[in-house]
């Protein structure tokens, strides 16, 4: 890392934009704030956040990098953005900066979902996407949580509590949620229908991750990680164990700032 | 410098006469039916034939007027079928409901034209009830469907080739009743002797791709093959196909290639052409990656050596052959034709998955790929949909593998924005695995 | 969408012998109605979280409002998804005959066509003069959600779920999204946000294209006239305009004095009357 | 009050469904070899000639993603979960198992067992035509079914004489014809048992060892004629389509607001996998098997009548409808079939000919029950022609 130097690394994803500030591989702070299809404002106000959080004035910034699926729209003169990173290599690069013994990376982000498994320096191996109708996962958790009337940490909670096992549709997300309401209809317990929603999501990611040889250690990244109900899914899904760090949804963020914009 | 093909004019126009022919027709027979089935049993009746095939009718359609296909395809949904039946059969039917027919020169004739009668196959289960819903929407047009079995290694099995070849035989007697015509033998096997020439030397223009640079890309081999699709019994189809041969083995010999930039080669399995979209042709162009082989295009309609010992193999068929092949009895002829229909790769892979693997693995290693894409389509209930999947886990460890989510013609079912991650993830993995091996 | 009810201030239930109520579980909103003397007297829209705690908070809106107890209805219909979740209800009845019997009350006995554009499936029902359903079709699984989803999309384009159906009225040119399914259709909405097409058009070919596969359901069984449309999304002026449009069909106008989600709930509170009476 | 013994029965057949584990384990200790097949276009006749007890692999409605890394995910829900019993090993006390090719989602569910669940070695496909009321197709099938008997000789190591074949159509035919008279009791206005009761044993007998299912038939059948009180069957429903297992769906069909019972079932897990007969004393027994299995009502996979393309379900459907004078038809497919969608879209023309009103419930792994009722109470709501 350029030493004394401080970078900014922004996420610029469907749902959510983050940003996170980093110096001589320390993370000074980070900040999060729904994208709302303005990207640009978005951009500007988790950025200013950051460096708020940090006690940095913007002129002491060296570089910055987007990465997120909106990252095209992020470059113009007003921030001087050093580069853009793919999605993909910007998970890979933060999850080895947050775990050096990581070589998966399962991102459950707002609307796509991916895998990447890296080699130890980072090199991205291989990539699986998922396929249209598994799309909007991110969306999906958040609805349920309004239609259960519980906050997303609650539906997680309540999920774990689950006893009995009742299943949802699997095809996509809308006969999900339609037929979670069914059961809510048919009087089936609050706690068995959150935990048949967490098994949905930690499905459809499982079935995505069959594609790719899943490199030991396994980390997962993305707003859904922090969902302890479908991470305790997916693990005894994919057989493989696997850990979430304390800064999930930022690894695609850190990612950019630590590639210095590598790739292209 | 790209180099442009000077037979080009005469292929459209002959598709294009074919199609007008079929529209316009005043007199003679017009039959329908799926591409897949042998057409020269129909050339016995006389030579007032006019053809329309199926799946490629709709997906050039698709190609040229998009607007019209959509409709035809919400036309098809409004009339009853059902939201996940083929895409193919829906625009069809679309047309049918909508009466009104749009071809490859633009041309959108107000008026459906009926049929006089039907002559298809059973593929998958859609494919019969497909002509069985126009037969039924038209008011009961005659129809004969052969069911071709298919499946790998098919044209060997004696059990298979006997089954086929007994169905066409009562075909041709079910011809004479329907229409009242005698049947010629003399017509039915030079139009045999046709067919099976224009099938060999497809294969033997496919098989040219194998050079670096490949003479042809995708984008012209999909083009080129509707032609013989719609009627390759006819003299003048043969002559088509041995013109553009001669000109491709020129290029071949003087390096030539209409997309001479090829720093990666793409095999490419899938019937959509969503490769052929903007976005994604912009991407692969700008890489220089170019599509040099495709299951479809080649196997639809062309044939190969094929199982050669157990192994698959591109390699074409010597078109001498054909001349030599004994045609002296209408059995002998029927018999000879379902062996080379049955030996398409599209009929061996559709039933049988070890048979879509064979192929799959022949085509990377004898077109020297860099990168495969597969192309599944959301309509299509065979399209190998599963052998993609196996396809993925074969060859993800060996070079990169990426997948669409697409459909033949629905444009609605087709994931753009995810096609378009995904082929700039393709390009970036085979320049990675380049400068990976470089380094 | 919070608590909402009223109630007609002229007319006191202690003084009428007849009081019915319907109702109305629907897979958003639970709805109640209370008739008085056949005349719709007071009702209450609440968000369906668990149906019975729903249903409790809707009779409890009504209770705040006119002082009505439960012991006071003498005959409860439920409809809806979650009616049988409603334990004090004599009778259940579909949502279809109860969107029958509400619209004719409402447009009178010339409806032949009914959209009921739910929240989580379109059903278009055909019926007599009478009020007797003819036939309905049923949404298939892949047009779910179309209603629910448009609050979905409004959070994604960060616009309340009331005014984007202005917004998609503002522009004419737009591009065309896929209309077979709302997953699709926000993904590709989200794509023309990532090349810079304004979020106007956005919001209009979000709206095209949900109007198109509800039309492709209703063109599928028929329109006979008069069409009428209920339901939440009957709300969505962009929604109704290209409907309108695209099945070149005009619907009846809606009628203020009551809200196009709750006929279904009028219809079960007529059932309810009917039988009633019938005792 | 007294349990009936006709209960007792029928308890015992729902019994069988629930753990088919259990029963295929307990066959499998009495020795007896087992063969698992998926899609019923299948000579059972010859297996049971070989003493091989044919058990039909059924699913078990738990929604799941991993077969979606083996077979696309628009392949019906039925030949997901079908796979999805292989890949979980549920039926690996199974020694053989047999698929003829009818479409193709029920291949896949067969290759994903072949490739991916252990039974490469224990597998067999019989070639079946597609187009089987043409002459060539009745030879292909005859010599199709010999080169299965020879692999069965094989296989079991033991010659299969004609005389084990002629036994084994005739306990089939009885099997057929029993099952078709406890079916016959529902076309009276007062049947003695419900639809849910005979769908029940039907399913049941497809997973059972013929011999043992015949004498548990007989038993029942006549304990239902004699010791059953006989109610009005009030809604009578004709259901069409698919292959259907979830009992869950008919159990809601009889328990809607109002009175209904199922009168017939047309679909593979029903009536199309009985309502047939092999001809008895034949010389050449293949031929006989042919000619029988031609007979069936054909699956929607296989029913191009060749020269016209009509479909002769259709002739037959509306025969069932005179015989058992339904009040409405419920369509029951799976979500994604192919071949089905092509069937309904010319039926409902047909049922609005003779002025039935009909409903669509799109079946899939798991179903969503309160959006069915819904949908079956607006059906018998029109039925009963119920106004305000």
């Amino acid at each position: 890392m350029n030493n004394g130097k401080i970078v900014a690394g922004i996420d610029a994803g469907h749902l959510n934009t983050k940003a996170v500030l980093i110096k001589d591989g320390r993370i000074l702070s980070y900040a999060k704030a729904p994208t709302a299809c303005d990207v640009l404002a978005a951009t500007q106000n988790v950025l200013n956040e950051a460096l708020k959080n940090a006690g940095v004035s913007p002129d002491r910034l060296s570089g910055m990098y987007i990465t997120g699926v909106f990252r095209n729209m992020v470059e113009t003169r007003t921030l001087n953005v050093g580069g853009t990173v793919p999605e993909y290599i910007a998970d890979a690069k933060g999850a080895l900066f947050l775990d050096n013994k990581a070589r998966t990376v399962i991102d459950i982000g707002g609307n796509v979902h991916m895998a990447i498994s890296f080699d130890e320096s980072g090199n991205v191996l291989d990539v699986i996407e998922n396929d249209k109708c598994a799309e909007g996962l991110g969306i999906f958790y958040r609805n349920m949580a309004k239609v259960l009337g519980v906050t997303e940490e609650e539906l997680s909670e309540l999920a774990l509590r689950a006893t009995k096992r009742v299943s949802v549709a699997i095809q996509c997300r809308l006969s999900a949620e339609s037929e979670a309401i069914d059961l809510m209809c048919q009087g089936v317990e609050i706690e068995d229908i959150a935990d048949a929603i967490a098994r949905f999501i930690a499905d459809r990611v499982a079935a995505m991750c069959t594609y790719v040889a899943l490199r030991k250690k396994v980390v997962v990244a993305g707003g859904l990680a922090k969902s302890q109900a479908v991470i305790k899914h997916l693990q005894n899904m994919i057989k493989e164990e696997v850990s979430v760090g304390d800064l999930p949804e930022y690894v695609g963020a850190i990612g950019a700032a630590v590639s210095y914009g590598g790739a292209k | 410098m790209a180099y442009s093909l000077k037979v080009w004019g005469s292929f459209k126009n002959y598709q294009n006469t074919c199609y007008r022919n079929y529209l316009y027709a005043s007199k003679g027979l017009r039959v329908i039916g799926s591409t897949w089935s042998p057409l020269s049993p129909l050339k016995g009746l006389g030579n007032d034939i006019f053809l329309m095939g199926g799946e490629p009718h709709c997906a050039s359609k698709a190609g040229t007027l998009p607007e019209e296909a959509r409709e035809d395809i919400v036309g098809a949904e409004i009339g009853g079928l059902g939201f996940h039946s083929c895409s193919y059969l829906k625009l069809f039917i679309g047309e049918i409901l909508r009466d009104k027919v749009g071809i490859t020169d633009g041309t959108i004739k107000e008026g459906y034209p009926i049929p006089d009668l039907i002559w298809t196959t059973h593929l998958c289960s859609q494919h019969s009830k497909w002509y069985q819903e126009v037969s039924r929407r038209l008011g009961g047009i005659p129809m004969y469907a052969i069911d071709m079995v298919g499946g790998g290694a098919a044209e060997k099995d004696v059990k298979i080739v006997n089954y086929v070849s007994d169905q066409i035989e009562a075909g041709i007697d079910w011809l004479e009743r329907v229409t009242g015509r005698d049947f010629s033998d003399e017509l039915f096997v030079k139009a045999v002797r046709n067919e099976i020439k224009v099938l060999v030397l497809w294969g033997n223009i496919c098989a040219l791709n194998m050079h670096s640079p490949a003479p042809l890309d995708e984008r012209r081999l999909i083009a080129l093959f509707p032609p013989a699709i719609v009627d390759r019994t006819t003299d003048e189809s043969v002559k088509l196909y041995e013109s553009l041969l001669k000109e491709v083995q020129e290029m071949v010999k003087t390096g030539q290639s209409v997309t001479p930039d090829q720093r990666y080669r793409i095999v490419y399995f899938g019937i959509a052409h969503t490769y052929g979209h903007p976005e994604m042709a912009r991407i692969l162009r700008d890489a220089g990656a170019e599509i040099v082989a495709s299951v479809y295009t080649f196997g639809t309609c062309g044939n190969f050596r094929g199982i050669v010992n157990g192994k698959w193999t591109w390699e074409p068929i010597d078109p001498h052959w054909v001349d030599g092949l004994d045609l002296s009895t209408r059995r002998k002829a029927i018999m000879e034709l379902v062996k080379i229909v049955l030996g398409w790769p599209t009929w061996q892979g559709v039933r049988s998955y070890w048979a879509i693997e064979e192929m799959a693995k022949a085509m990377v290693r004898e077109y020297k790929a860099d990168g495969l894409l597969l192309a599944p389509s959301r309509g299509c209930e065979t399209d190998f949909r599963n052998g993609y999947i196996a396809l993925q886990r074969i060859f993800r460890k060996e070079i990169p593998t990426v997948e669409y989510d697409s459909d033949q013609v629905d444009v609605r079912k087709m994931d753009l924005p995810g096609a378009k991650r995904k082929t700039e993830l393709l390009v970036q993995l085979m320049e990675a695995r380049k400068k990976g091996n470089a380094r | 969408m919070s608590e909402l009810g009223s109630m007609n201030k002229q007319m006191d239930w202690k003084k009428a012998n007849v009081i019915v109520a319907g109702v109305d579980v629907g897979s958003v909103t639970t709805k109640v109605l209370i008739l008085v003397e056949g005349q719709v007297y007071a009702w209450s829209q609440v968000r369906t979280i668990a149906p019975k705690e729903s249903v409790f908070n809707a009779i409890n809106e009504v209770r705040y409002q006119t002082g009505l107890e439960l012991q006071n209805i003498q005959y409860v219909v439920a409809t809806g998804r979650g009616s049988t979740q409603v334990t004090f209800a004599q009778r259940t009845m579909s949502e279809i005959s109860c969107a029958v019997a509400g619209a004719l009350r409402i447009w009178g006995s010339s409806v032949r066509t009914i959209l009921d554009a739910g929240g989580d499936s379109c059903k278009v029902i055909h019926c007599t003069d009478k009020g007797r359903v003819t036939d309905f079709l049923w949404s298939d699984k892949c047009a779910t959600g179309i209603g629910r989803s448009m609050e979905t999309f409004a959070d994604l384009v960060k616009k309340e779920v009331t005014e984007i159906g202005d917004i998609a009225l503002q522009s004419d040119q737009f591009p065309k999204l896929s209309d077979f399914c709302v997953v699709y259709a926000q993904s590709e909405a989200l794509d023309l946000i990532r090349s810079k097409v304004p979020l106007k058009q956005v919001i209009a070919a979000y709206h095209y294209a949900m109007a198109k596969r509800i039309s492709t359901l209703v063109a599928r069984s028929g329109v006979k006239k008069d069409f009428v449309i209920i339901g939440g999304l009957a709300k969505n002026p962009g929604i109704i305009n290209w409907l309108e449009s695209i099945l070149k069909v005009s619907r009846l106008a809606p009628k203020p004095e009551v809200d196009p989600t709750l006929i279904a709930a009028l219809g079960a509170a007529l059932f309810a009357d009917a039988f009633y009476r019938r005792q | 009050m007294v349990k009936k013994e006709s209960d007792a029965i029928i308890e015992k057949f729902r019994s069988i469904i629930e753990n088919v584990t259990e029963y295929g384990k307990s066959l499998h200790e009495k020795g007896r070899v087992l063969a698992g097949y998926m899609c019923t276009h299948i000579p059972e006749e010859i297996l049971y000639a070989a003493g091989i007890v044919p058990i039909r692999i059924l699913t078990s409605h738990e929604s799941q993603a991993m077969t979606r890394s083996y077979i696309h995910e628009t392949y019906c829900s039925f030949s997901h979960d079908c796979a999805y019993q292989g890949l979980r090993r549920n039926y690996d006390y199974l020694d053989l198992i047999v698929t003829g090719s009818s479409c193709i989602h029920m291949g896949e569910a067969f290759n994903v067992w072949v490739r991916f669940a252990g039974f490469h070695e224990k597998s067999y496909l019989i070639q079946y035509p597609h187009i089987i009321h043409t002459k060539p197709a009745t030879g292909f099938m005859v010599e199709s079914f010999g080169q299965f008997k020879e692999f069965l000789q094989k296989f079991t190591g033991r010659p299969i004489s004609d005389e084990d074949i002629e036994e084994a159509i005739s306990i089939y035919n009885t099997n057929r014809r029993l099952l078709k008279r406890l079916w016959e009791f529902l076309r009276s206005d007062k049947p003695p048992l419900t639809g849910l009761e005979a769908a029940t044993v039907t399913l049941a007998s497809q997973v059972m060892d013929k011999q043992e299912c015949n004498g548990m038939l007989e038993q029942l059948i006549k304990k239902v004629g004699t010791e059953r009180a006989r109610e009005r069957s009030g809604v009578r429903l004709l259901l069409t389509g698919g292959s259907c297992d979830d009992l869950r769906i008919f159990e809601l069909i009889e328990n809607l607001a109002d009175r209904s019972t199922i009168i017939f079932i047309d679909s593979c897990t029903a009536a199309r996998y009985f309502w047939f007969e092999v001809p008895e004393g034949r010389s050449n027994k293949l031929e006989a098997l042919a000619e029988g299995y031609v007979g069936r009502i054909p699956c929607p996979a296989k029913d191009n009548v060749p020269g016209t393309g009509e479909k002769k379900r259709f002739r037959l459907i509306k025969q069932f409808i005179e015989d058992f004078r339904p009040h409405g038809v419920i369509f029951i497919y799976q979500r994604f079939c192919s071949p089905q969608p092509m069937d309904v879209v010319g039926l409902k023309p047909l049922l609005l000919r003779l002025g039935i009103p009909f409903v669509d419930l799109e079946l899939d792994t798991t179903i969503p029950i309160a959006q069915f009722r819904a949908q079956l109470d607006a059906l018998v709501e029109i039925i009963k022609k119920v106004v305000p």
